[in-house]
């Protein structure tokens, strides 16, 4: 490859100049590593405006009655909030920030298969947001939920079709990413690295752009129909034209379902490369763990109607699908066991990254095991559509997600930025995070079961107690949120330099090049000769 | 030197990742549609009278003539790759040249297909279309709905056509080098794909 | 658990603590070992990890295994639910009609409510029936939700109280500005007590009792038909204009697309309850009021238009 | 560089794909006329499948490239065609 050249190398890609200096040096650049950061600095803007939404939502449910908002401005501020949430930050969340970064260095390539594609995919994904932004101007805020069910969302008074075609535009930035990394991975591993010998990370991107690239042009057509139900008034989920309202549903869940584990794969992924080095021991059942993320990928595709339990379903429908979620748990708790049988025995370096993996494993089965709850029919009937599926949610995304998203910004920080963080502060700042988190969700299971629905502005005073230590909660959870972020930021321009390669004792080959990487990230194309994970 | 101070971090030719990548691609529109067939089986099942009723009033000799251009079109962008991969160039341009002219007789076909109908009264929550019944409005919303996306599939496709057109024109695309037409021709037979459900199901079934 | 009164409470709750048992053992169970070895492997007390290989047996015997626990709790979940779905053929019938943001309920001889009036011991038959956007019967109670999809006209649940009492009636399907005030109540009573309630035929009357105060009948039908939920009384805009000092003004209108200007009277009243969209009032958006026609009587309008008088400015 | 030996389709093979395309075209047309009640359905059905799998497999070349192309597109019609069963466990119980 005559393209590398001499002077670029050792030159960290955070400082290289190529033809554009300065901001446009970084909206304009199709470097793999670039882009993942300008996704990662786009999502902490709006995942701070969404959470802010969170806070102010819980403070309005402090008590019943209104506190400080009307029942409209409630809710539009829980459909912005599902929607940034959902489609700004989870589902593109670790594919674009840590896999645009990681996956060609892990697989030992020089960058994605197609450069130009990827920073396209980024700029489509500013521009949807500012579409779905820009309904604030074009008729008011959304306030369908974000789940935009027929018939309401032809009914509502709000404009909605901004809201609805911004979703549909960061499907295609979804897709694109999707593509790219099949093609990369397909192609562009390096010598040595058979499908085997692939680390973790890598595969759960895998199966997870499967789904991107098979499940979201389902999203896709379902809001275009909406869009176009309310300009030309098609009629196709319409009742009063013969349109059946709950096919709506069975589309937007037959995306969204899947898109559940877009969210959480990638996350385990991250969890499965950490355990293994802060345990310096190989990952136990590293098979089984792939093929369990494959088996995920594909039964999470005929799991959709759980969702639905209660729509006036068939009868028949319903028990099949119950069956099928249940299924679906299996390779996640095949995941569970093997993290936890890494640890045994091995020589446990407790840092901050292994704080946020082990919390993640914590929160992770709260939320997976109340997901049985759900998946069960009898229960699911008294519990869908309230705040204990809040709870659950809230505790798988979030706490799946959000916690697996913390951990891996700690662990590839230093390679990252080539500075590390205050260890005392972010240690501090994951404990007060954990417990607000807990103090904030936990109450919301009991009060789903007592029966409070969700979505509610306001609710009756028997519900009171729960709400209080809830909200209490979220004003914690915030403090630790402001801890990590303040901190993780002051360090990525202050922080103590970092310039050996490896500051973790990974094996993986992202630590086997230079902090920061260069701009073709190596000097020399690397082999790959045993598993990853093989420590000694 | 433009290299060093290119910001690309590294281009590099592999036809092979290009055609999985249009693959990929190929089987999210296979699924958009798909979708699409999936209401239309949902609602069949749910209105077959109204359905059959339906497929009567649309002309099926248009429809057979659309079908039957749209396969020779296949044919000739089939083809025109033959013709690139033999480095006949001149013939892949008269190839390609047919196949876009015969993408805008489909698309002038389809317009006054859709104009026949809608100066019959018959288009998305026309009062005429409301007064025939939820089974007829559904069939005539989905009709719109999906031959108009696949239109604007058509549409797209002049476009790549064009764009290739020029590619080949300015030896861009060549003997050596000629994935993008390939990729186009892959996209071309997709649209095709999907007219050949669509044909069957809107027109033929009564 | 917590209040249960109908013949399903026992199928849920049992098959809920089964799967809360099994989660609890998995979450103590795993947590514990976690800490366990974060105490026991940190590498101060134990500076040198072991490899250890993998072994097929032990991942077959944990995925097995738990395919047979989650069989087993979608067993309990399918026998707590297969009643809910087996309605019986005798029983009282009820419709329950949902919109935009009250319920009423219906009954065979006639009667209508905006509580659900049931008798204890027996079973309830309830159509649901929506007539706008997706609403959702939900009785924590009784452990039975079920949505009220517009257009699904087959659509029905069933329960059997176990209890007499008052409980609580939730919409749980996300229907708008204030489905959070979309509740009501369901009032079980003894048998006889309910017969009586159910034959009282003054309720259900034509003819407006002799004497009665015409306004206050018409205050309390805007409650419970659920008008107020779209006008308020106190000059508050909501999703429709308000009632307060409304009476005889001239109000804008937008007619077939052409402005006009209207007086508000007894003919723009019972045209707007009858035919809501015929007359938008300006700055409100068509197709959010249903028609009332078949609902409300001229009578009732009658009463409305007398309350709808004292709040004139 | 990567470039691998491309197997090249001729003319001829083209021309008779297409005829055999249009008559099965002619096929499904002239099918219809035939009243078979449901089973109209299912025939055109089935002859679309079998244009599909032709354009498919020459057309678009999945009979020469590289295998694993024919077994995505396989998998992606399975996922598809069990969406598909799968949705009808509701509407042909309802
Ligand atoms: C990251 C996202 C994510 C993930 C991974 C999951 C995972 C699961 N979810 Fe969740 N879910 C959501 C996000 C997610 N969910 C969201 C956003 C909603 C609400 C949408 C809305 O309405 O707005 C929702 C709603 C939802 C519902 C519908 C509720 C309702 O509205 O009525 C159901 C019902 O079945 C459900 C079930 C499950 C199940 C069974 C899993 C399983 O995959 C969980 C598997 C995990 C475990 C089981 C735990 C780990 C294993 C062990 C500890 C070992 C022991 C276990 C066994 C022996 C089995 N979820
Ligand atoms: C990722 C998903 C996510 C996250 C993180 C959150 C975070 C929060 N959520 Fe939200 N929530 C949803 C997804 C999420 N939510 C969805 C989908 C709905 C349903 C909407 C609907 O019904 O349509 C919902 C609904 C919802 C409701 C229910 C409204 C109702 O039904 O009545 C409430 C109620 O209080 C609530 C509260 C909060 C609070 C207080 C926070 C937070 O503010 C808590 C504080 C968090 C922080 C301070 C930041 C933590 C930082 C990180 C984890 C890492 C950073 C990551 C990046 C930079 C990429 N949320
Ligand atoms: C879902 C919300 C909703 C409900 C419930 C509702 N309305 Fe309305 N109503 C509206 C809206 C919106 C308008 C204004 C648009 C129009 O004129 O149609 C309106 C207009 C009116 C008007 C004309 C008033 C004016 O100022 O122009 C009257 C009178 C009226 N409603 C009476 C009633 C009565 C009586 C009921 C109950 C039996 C009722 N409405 C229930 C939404 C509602
Ligand atoms: Cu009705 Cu919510
Ligand atoms: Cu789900």
């Amino acid at each position: 490859m005559s393209e590398t050249n001499t002077t670029n190398q050792h030159v960290s890609f955070l400082k290289y100049q190529g033809k554009y200096k300065g901001l446009l040096g970084w909206i304009l650049s199709t470097d793999h590593k670039r882009v993942g950061l300008l996704y990662l600095y786009t999502m902490l803007v709006f995942f701070s405006t969404a959470a802010i939404l969170g806070l102010l939502m819980k403070l309005e449910l402090i008590a019943p009655g209104m506190t400080i908002m009307g029942p409209q401005t409630y809710n539009a501020m829980f459909t912005v909030h599902g929607i940034i949430m959902i489609f700004i930050i989870v589902v593109p969340g670790l594919p674009a920030v840590f896999g645009n970064f990681f996956l060609p260095l892990m697989i030992g390539a020089k960058d994605v298969a197609f450069p130009r594609l990827n920073l396209l995919s980024w700029w489509v994904y500013v521009i949807g947001i500012l579409t779905v932004l820009s309904s604030q101007f074009i008729g008011g805020w959304p306030d369908t939920g974000w789940t935009f069910y027929a018939p309401y969302s032809f009914r509502t008074p709000v404009n909605i079709l901004p809201a609805l075609f911004g979703a549909f535009i960061l499907g295609f930035s979804s897709i694109l990413t999707g593509i790219n990394f099949i093609v990369t991975m397909h192609r562009m591993r390096c010598p040595g690295m058979t499908w085997f010998k692939m680390p973790l990370f890598p595969w759960t991107l895998y199966a997870t752009a499967w789904i991107q690239v098979l499940a979201t042009p389902v999203i896709g057509i379902t809001l275009l129909l909406t869009v176009m139900e309310r300009v030309m008034g098609v009629g196709i989920f319409n009742p009063a034209m013969g349109g059946d309202p709950i096919l709506y549903q069975h589309l937007f869940w037959i995306y969204s379902h899947p898109a559940v584990y877009i969210m959480i794969l990638p996350g385990m992924g991250v969890i499965s490369e950490i355990l293994p080095v802060f345990s310096r021991k190989r990952i136990y059942g590293y098979k089984a763990i792939v093929l369990s993320s494959l088996a995920i990928a594909f039964v999470g595709y005929f799991v959709w109607g759980h969702h639905m339990f209660t729509s006036g379903m068939s009868g028949r429908a319903l028990y099949a699908f119950s069956f099928l979620t249940f299924l679906v748990a299996i390779p996640s708790a095949i995941k569970v066991f093997n993290w936890v049988s890494t640890m045994y025995k091995g020589s446990l370096n407790l840092q901050t990254p292994f704080y946020w993996a082990v919390s993640f494993i914590f929160v992770f089965m709260i939320g997976g095991l109340t997901g049985l709850v759900l998946g069960s029919l009898a229960t699911n009937v008294h519990v869908h559509d309230t705040h204990f599926v809040v709870a659950h949610f809230h505790f798988i995304v979030f706490g799946g997600t959000g916690f697996s998203f913390m951990a891996a910004l700690h662990y590839w920080f230093p390679k990252m930025f080539g500075r590390m963080y205050d260890r005392t502060w972010a240690n501090t700042g994951w404990v007060i995070f954990f417990s607000g988190f807990l103090t904030l969700y936990l109450p919301m299971f009991y009060l789903g079961i007592l029966g409070m629905p969700r979505r509610y502005y306001d609710y009756l005073p028997e519900f009171h107690g729960g709400n209080i230590i809830s909200s209490l909660g979220a004003i914690a959870m915030i403090a630790g949120i402001l801890i990590v972020f303040v901190n993780l930021i002051r360090s990525s321009r202050h922080g103590e330099k970092v310039t050996e390669k490896n500051p973790w004792g990974g094996r993986t080959l992202e630590w086997q090049t230079d902090t920061p990487p260069t701009l073709e990230n190596w000097e020399t194309e690397p082999t790959v000769t045993e598993q990853p994970y093989e420590y000694k | 030197m433009e290299k060093i101070t290119e910001h690309t971090a590294h281009v590099h030719r592999d036809d092979e990742g290009d055609k999985l990548g249009m693959w990929l691609f190929i089987f999210t529109e296979l699924l958009l549609f798909g979708m699409l067939f999936l209401i239309y089986a949902v609602y069949r099942y749910k209105n077959p009278v109204a359905f059959q009723l339906g497929g009567e009033e649309l002309d099926v000799f248009l429809g057979t003539l659309n079908t039957v251009i749209l396969l020779i079109s296949s044919a000739t962008v089939a083809m025109s790759i033959t013709a690139m991969q033999k480095g006949e160039k001149t013939k892949a341009l008269i190839l390609l040249g047919t196949t876009l002219f015969i993408a805008v007789v489909f698309l002038i076909n389809k317009w006054f297909e859709w104009g026949a109908k809608i100066d019959y009264g018959l288009y998305p929550n026309s009062e005429n279309l409301l007064e025939l019944g939820h089974g007829t409005t559904l069939f005539f919303g989905l009709y719109y709905v999906m031959s108009g996306i696949h239109a604007l599939h058509i549409l797209i496709g002049i476009g790549l056509f064009v764009f290739v057109y020029r590619q080949i024109m300015v030896n861009k695309i060549n003997k050596t080098d000629y994935v993008w037409l390939e990729n186009v021709g892959l996209y071309w037979h997709l649209v095709d794909l999907i007219w050949i459900f669509l044909f069957p199901l809107f027109y033929l079934i009564h | 658990m917590i209040l249960g009164a109908s013949t399903f409470v026992e199928g849920v709750d049992n098959a809920f603590i089964l799967i809360l048992a099994f989660s609890f053992f998995f979450l103590i169970a795993i947590t514990g070992l976690i800490i366990y070895f974060i105490w026991r492997y940190n590498n101060k007390r134990n500076p040198k990890a072991t490899q250890i290989k993998d072994s097929i047996s032990l991942e077959l015997t944990w995925t097995i295994i738990p395919i047979f626990l989650v069989l087993g709790m979608f067993y309990y979940g399918y026998v707590g639910w297969i009643p809910m779905k087996r309605p019986p053929e005798e029983g009282l019938k009820v419709t329950a009609n949902a919109r935009m943001w009250s319920f009423s309920f219906q009954y065979e001889n006639g009667r209508t409510s905006d509580k659900l009036y049931v008798p204890v011991d027996s079973a309830v038959i309830i159509r649901l029936n929506a007539l706008d956007v997706l609403h959702s019967f939900y009785i924590p109670a009784f452990r039975v939700k079920e949505d009220m999809v517009p257009g699904l006209t087959n659509n029905r649940t069933w329960f059997e109280a176990t209890k007499t009492g008052t409980y609580n009636l939730f919409c749980t399907e996300y229907c708008g500005l204030q489905h959070s005030y979309m509740l009501s109540e369901v009032v079980v009573m003894e048998k006889e007590e309910f017969k009586i309630w159910y034959e009282d035929t003054t309720a259900v009357a034509a003819v407006a009792p002799e004497g009665a105060n015409m306004a206050l009948l018409g205050r309390q039908l805007l409650q419970s038909k659920g008008c107020i939920a779209c006008h308020s009384l106190d000059g508050r805009d909501l999703v429709g204009p308000t009632y307060k000092d409304a009476w005889g003004t001239m109000v804008n209108v937008v007619t077939d697309g052409q402005s006009r200007q209207v007086t508000y009277d007894d003919e723009y009243v019972i045209r707007s309850i009858y035919e809501p969209d015929y007359d938008i009032h300006e700055g409100y958006r068509p197709g959010q009021m249903l028609s009332y026609e078949g609902e409300l009587s001229d009578q009732d309008i009658e009463m409305i238009i007398e309350f709808l008088k004292t709040l004139a400015p | 560089m990567s470039q691998e030996k491309q197997h090249i389709s001729s003319y001829t093979s083209h021309f008779v794909v297409l005829i055999t395309l249009i008559i099965l075209t002619g096929i499904s047309v002239a099918v219809t006329r035939v009243e078979m009640g449901p089973l109209n359905t299912l025939v055109a059905m089935i002859i679309a499948g079998a244009k599909a799998s032709v354009v498919l497999a020459w057309f678009m070349h999945l009979k020469f490239d590289n295998k694993l192309f024919a077994i995505f597109t396989a998998l992606v019609l399975v996922i598809f065609l069990l969406v598909l069963y799968v949705t009808f466990f509701d509407y042909s119980y309802r």
